[in-house]
């Protein structure tokens, strides 16, 4: 069993609102010195040992994000 | 180096990718013809884009002018806005207007359901609002592929999340709509949204910019690389390597339905105020549209700092700023002694405002980039005197082959059959419940929703105090319109009016959105032709104006076209919603059931 | 009986919440998020809605704006507090309730009427129905699934402090079928179902909601 | 300017219905192997220098994450 972390997060150049709603909220709540925040989601995988990576690519590409305004990332995690 | 008006003078040879956004020959031809020279990037952006089809209605106009010309001054007595302007309006008596308008948003949402189908949403409710009223309710007619296909199941339930997000979001009640399957919406689904609401009848902006020194405030969100996917071809020459050529942006924007409903709430407020002299939402062309509309409508030029908008990406250029469709803006025109008075309201409900511009006596739009021009046109030349086609019609070749096909032919069930074939149809997607699409659509917010679905039209208090209020429904069957448009339109018509017509309500005004495939094909502009004539010859008959509408054409796979869809609103007053007809039969024992009709 | 109805940017059910207090014969107080004043109140209603527009949490923003510090004094000494949906959200935020609500089991945002039956009506809001009694209430949220750990759920359950259950099957995933719960005094509650929008057999299935905001009267009248 | 990670994640005894329908989807879609599945959020954030530890653990303690549903974890990572 292999432990597996996807981050998906919203292009660059593409509208996040949720990012921010969260950079205007923490000022007001007393936190400075926050610049920029961008939210995306966080999925933890465990997979069998003979999953390999070009399958969890394609998961990640076709499933877990939306290519057209989203990006991704793949990273094997130690157990 | 930005391209300026002096630029564009000095290096009249300089080619241009007119083609990739989209002009003919003879287009840029004329552009060239008006202004005396070969327009800058900026111009070519505001130009192509203001000139689609989408904007200009440059196959339809011919067609169009139809309805205004049956519309007969009787009919027209109670419009207060009609065709031209963001939306109808219609007084509906006791110093109420209302005001209502389907548009749609269907590629983008074949190429993001979710995001395609919220800013639809978005989109129609600022048209709505720009016209000066609180936007009331929702209505969401659908077309999707088959039920079973593969790409249905990334569609639909992308779209019905989208439209629920953001009409839940915003608080407006979704009281109906349709969903339809056919072969034919496969590659092209049809998202069309409709928004209702309501004002007092003075109380009605309309969209233009006068009063020399006036200011140009825009207001809302910050302006993005959103949508500008074409006009990047403008850009690549610009950014060098060092910074990254810009690389093909997606087209798609993404909706932000908070900031949607702050815009309405201080937009309402600067309204009760009286802050605002014209106002005009971003729409599909973002600031070319609107500051070319605000300045065309009026009876001034205008200038715009165009450096002064505020930005959400860094590197943008002028080109770029005035084609983005970032969504959730607003354009007002302001007189300049309650510009303090404007800010101060923005400021409450945080919304970002910047006076970027104001009304001159000229009669140019001069639109400067950190003090260079680099925009300056006659408005009227890019707004509302874009080209206008008189393409080819063509009755098809199959038509005649296609209403011989008559029912006729079909075998008749055997009377043993008849109970396997009504489950089976009942059972069917176009006739099965829609509750899992109306379930996730919030029909009880602000508390004046009197019908909503499975209703025959969905049904709006509008005044707590008198119990005033209006129904509206959408119709359109696609199979009929392909088998003749003319009737096909009218029966569309016909249906949503007899639908309005039994919750208790008086139709009075129709708005559209005809959804088409190319309009380069003889054969939909036939379909086309017939169904504009079929409609405005229906509504005159019956006695009520179109107001307003919207025309969506090349929806087609590769020369497929979808079925011809002229969706068809009603809209119907009722002087007392205690008085409403709700659906449904048996509701005590006893009741007669009659048949009206043939 | 003077009702507060705070109004954050993105609420979308304080008019809905204002007027149940009027047909209640209270009057509804409008309330403005910023502002650290609930304007002398009787009790305050923290109505439903997409505060912030949600993003981060449901609730997660609202609770930290300046009239909820109000707010949570006020109800620390015995103020009647009502959340509904979003304000059931922005109460548990602010720790005035146990337990958490996440995205419903199915996912999807559910709209529809729903049947809940009454658990306790020894609150400052269900005294007048009747102690097992089902009411028809709309529900509309996408996140109402009610959650909470082993021993906040058998502290609830052991003092009677689960107000509204659902009735039939579970609309969102709510543990114990949860769709309301009260403070420890019962002054608290909060809820996912929207009694605001059942007050008139016209705009909405029933007019069963209305108990909440008479009950209150009698509260505020009877203290 | 550094560049902090937050993921936040359903503490393992909260039922997570988003990871569940992924779970439940990828085999439908043809991928087999993937035995869980638990989503979260993944904020990225630009922060001064002068923001401490102590300061961004505050943040996902009090404001990012909600304690009583979920875990969260802090890391700075390279520019
Ligand atoms: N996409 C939708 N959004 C909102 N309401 C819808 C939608 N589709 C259908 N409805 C509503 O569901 C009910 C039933 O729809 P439908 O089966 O098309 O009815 P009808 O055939 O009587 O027009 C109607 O009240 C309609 O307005």
């Amino acid at each position: 069993m292999a432990r597996v972390v996807v981050d998906v997060m919203p292009k660059p150049e593409i509208l996040d609102p949720q990012g921010q709603a969260v950079a205007n909220a923490l000022p007001r709540l007393g936190f400075d010195g926050v610049e920029t925040v961008r939210q995306g989601k966080h999925f933890e995988l465990e997979v069998a040992d003979d999953v390999d990576d070009a399958t969890l690519a394609k998961i990640a590409e076709t499933f877990l994000a939306n290519p057209v305004i989203e990006d991704w990332v793949v990273r094997r995690v130690e157990a | 180096m930005t391209d300026t008006v002096k630029h564009a003078e000095s290096t009249p040879d300089q080619e241009q990718p007119y083609k990739e956004l989209g002009l003919k020959d003879d287009e840029y031809a004329r552009i060239r013809e008006i202004l005396g020279r070969r327009p800058t990037d900026a111009e070519l952006a505001m130009y192509s884009v203001m000139w689609s089809e989408h904007c200009s209605y440059k196959s339809s106009k011919v067609h169009l002018k139809y309805f205004t010309e049956t519309t007969t001054d009787e009919m027209r007595s109670k419009m207060l806005a009609g065709i031209g302007e963001n939306a109808g309006v219609v007084d509906i008596g006791d110093g109420w207007a209302i005001t209502f308008k389907v548009e749609s948003h269907n590629h983008p949402s074949y190429v993001e359901p979710f995001q395609g189908a919220a800013t639809g949403v978005g989109g129609i409710v600022r048209d709505i609002l720009a016209m000066g009223a609180r936007p009331l309710a929702v209505m969401d007619p659908l077309r999707f592929g088959p039920a079973d296909a593969p790409d249905t199941r990334r569609v639909l339930p992308g779209v019905v999340a989208g439209v629920g997000q953001y009409g839940n979001c915003l608080g407006l009640p979704n009281i109906g709509g349709e969903v339809v399957f056919d072969a034919t919406y496969a590659g092209n689904p049809l998202v069309n949204a409709m928004c209702v609401g309501s004002m007092r009848v003075e109380d009605l902006h309309l969209a233009h910019a006068s009063g020399t020194g006036n200011k140009i405030i825009l207001y809302g969100a910050r302006t993005g690389l959103d949508g500008i996917g074409g006009v990047s071809v403008l850009a690549s020459e610009t950014f060098d390597d060092t910074a990254g050529k810009r690389k093909k942006l997606p087209s798609v924007q993404v909706g932000d339905p908070f900031t949607e409903k702050v815009l309405i709430e201080c937009s309402l407020e600067l309204f009760r105020e009286r802050l605002v002299v014209g106002i005009q939402d971003l729409g599909g062309a973002g600031l070319s549209c609107a500051t070319s509309e605000l300045a065309s409508a009026g009876d001034g030029g205008m200038r715009v700092q165009l450096d002064r908008v505020p930005l959400r990406a860094s590197g943008m250029t002028p080109a770029e700023v005035l084609s983005s469709e970032s969504q959730e803006r607003m354009c007002a025109v302001v007189r300049p002694e309650d510009v303090d008075a404007f800010m101060a309201v923005c400021a409450k409900w945080d919304v970002i405002a910047t006076e970027i511009g104001e009304v001159t006596d000229g009669d140019r739009l001069v639109i400067t980039w950190h003090d260079e021009v680099v925009v300056d046109v006659p408005p009227r030349t890019v707004a509302h005197e874009g080209p206008v086609y008189h393409r080819p019609v063509q009755r098809p070749d199959d038509q005649d082959a296609l209403q011989a096909d008559t029912p006729d032919q079909l075998a008749r069930p055997a009377a043993d059959e008849v109970l396997d074939l009504v489950k089976r149809m009942a059972a069917s997607p176009n006739l099965a419940s829609r509750e899992w699409v109306t379930q996730q659509y919030d029909r009880y917010v602000r508390g004046n929703t009197v019908l909503a679905q499975p209703a025959d039209s969905g049904m709006i208090r509008i005044d707590e105090s008198t119990h005033r209020g209006v129904a509206l429904a959408t119709d359109c069957n696609g199979r009929y319109t392909r088998l003749d448009p003319y009737t096909g339109a009218q029966l569309a018509l016909a249906e949503a009016y007899r639908n309005v017509a039994t919750t208790g309500a008086t139709p009075v005004a129709v708005t559209n959105c005809l959804n088409f495939g190319s309009p380069e094909d003889p054969a939909v502009m036939w379909q086309f032709e017939r169904a504009v004539k079929g409609l405005a010859d229906g509504c005159a008959q019956l006695g009520i104006p179109v107001t307003g509408g919207n025309v969506s054409f090349y929806n087609q796979t590769g020369s497929t076209a979808i079925l011809p869809t002229p969706v068809v609103g009603v809209l119907g007053v009722i002087d007392d919603v205690r008085r409403r007809i709700p659906t449904g039969i048996g509701a005590e024992a006893g009741e007669t059931l009659l048949l009206l009709g043939e | 009986m003077r009702v507060g109805v705070i109004t954050f940017p993105g609420t979308l059910d304080d008019v809905d919440a204002a007027r149940a207090v009027r047909y209640a014969d209270g009057e509804a107080v409008p309330l403005w998020h910023a502002d650290h004043d609930l304007k002398g109140v009787d009790a305050v209603i923290v109505p439903g809605g997409f505060s912030y527009g949600d993003y981060l949490r449901c609730g997660a923003i609202a609770r930290f704006a300046p009239v909820m510090t109000e707010v949570i004094e006020a109800a620390n000494k015995g103020m009647p507090v009502l959340g509904i949906c979003n304000g059931f959200q922005i109460l548990a935020e602010a720790h005035l309730l146990p337990g958490a609500l996440i995205r419903n089991h199915k996912l999807h945002f559910v709209c529809r009427d729903q049947w809940l039956k009454v658990e306790n009506n020894d609150t400052a809001w269900t005294t007048r129905y009747d102690k097992g009694a089902e009411i028809l209430v709309p529900l509309k949220s996408g996140e109402g699934g009610y959650q909470a750990d082993r021993n906040t759920l058998d502290e609830l359950e052991g003092e009677g402090r689960v107000v509204f259950r659902y009735v039939g099957d579970n609309p969102n995933g709510s543990r114990n079928n949860i769709a309301g719960i009260t403070s420890a005094n019962g002054r608290v509650v909060g809820l996912m179902p929207h009694p605001e929008h059942a007050i008139d057999a016209l705009t909405g299935p029933t007019d069963d909601g209305l108990g909440m905001f008479l009950s209150l009267l009698d509260a505020v009248v009877n203290a």
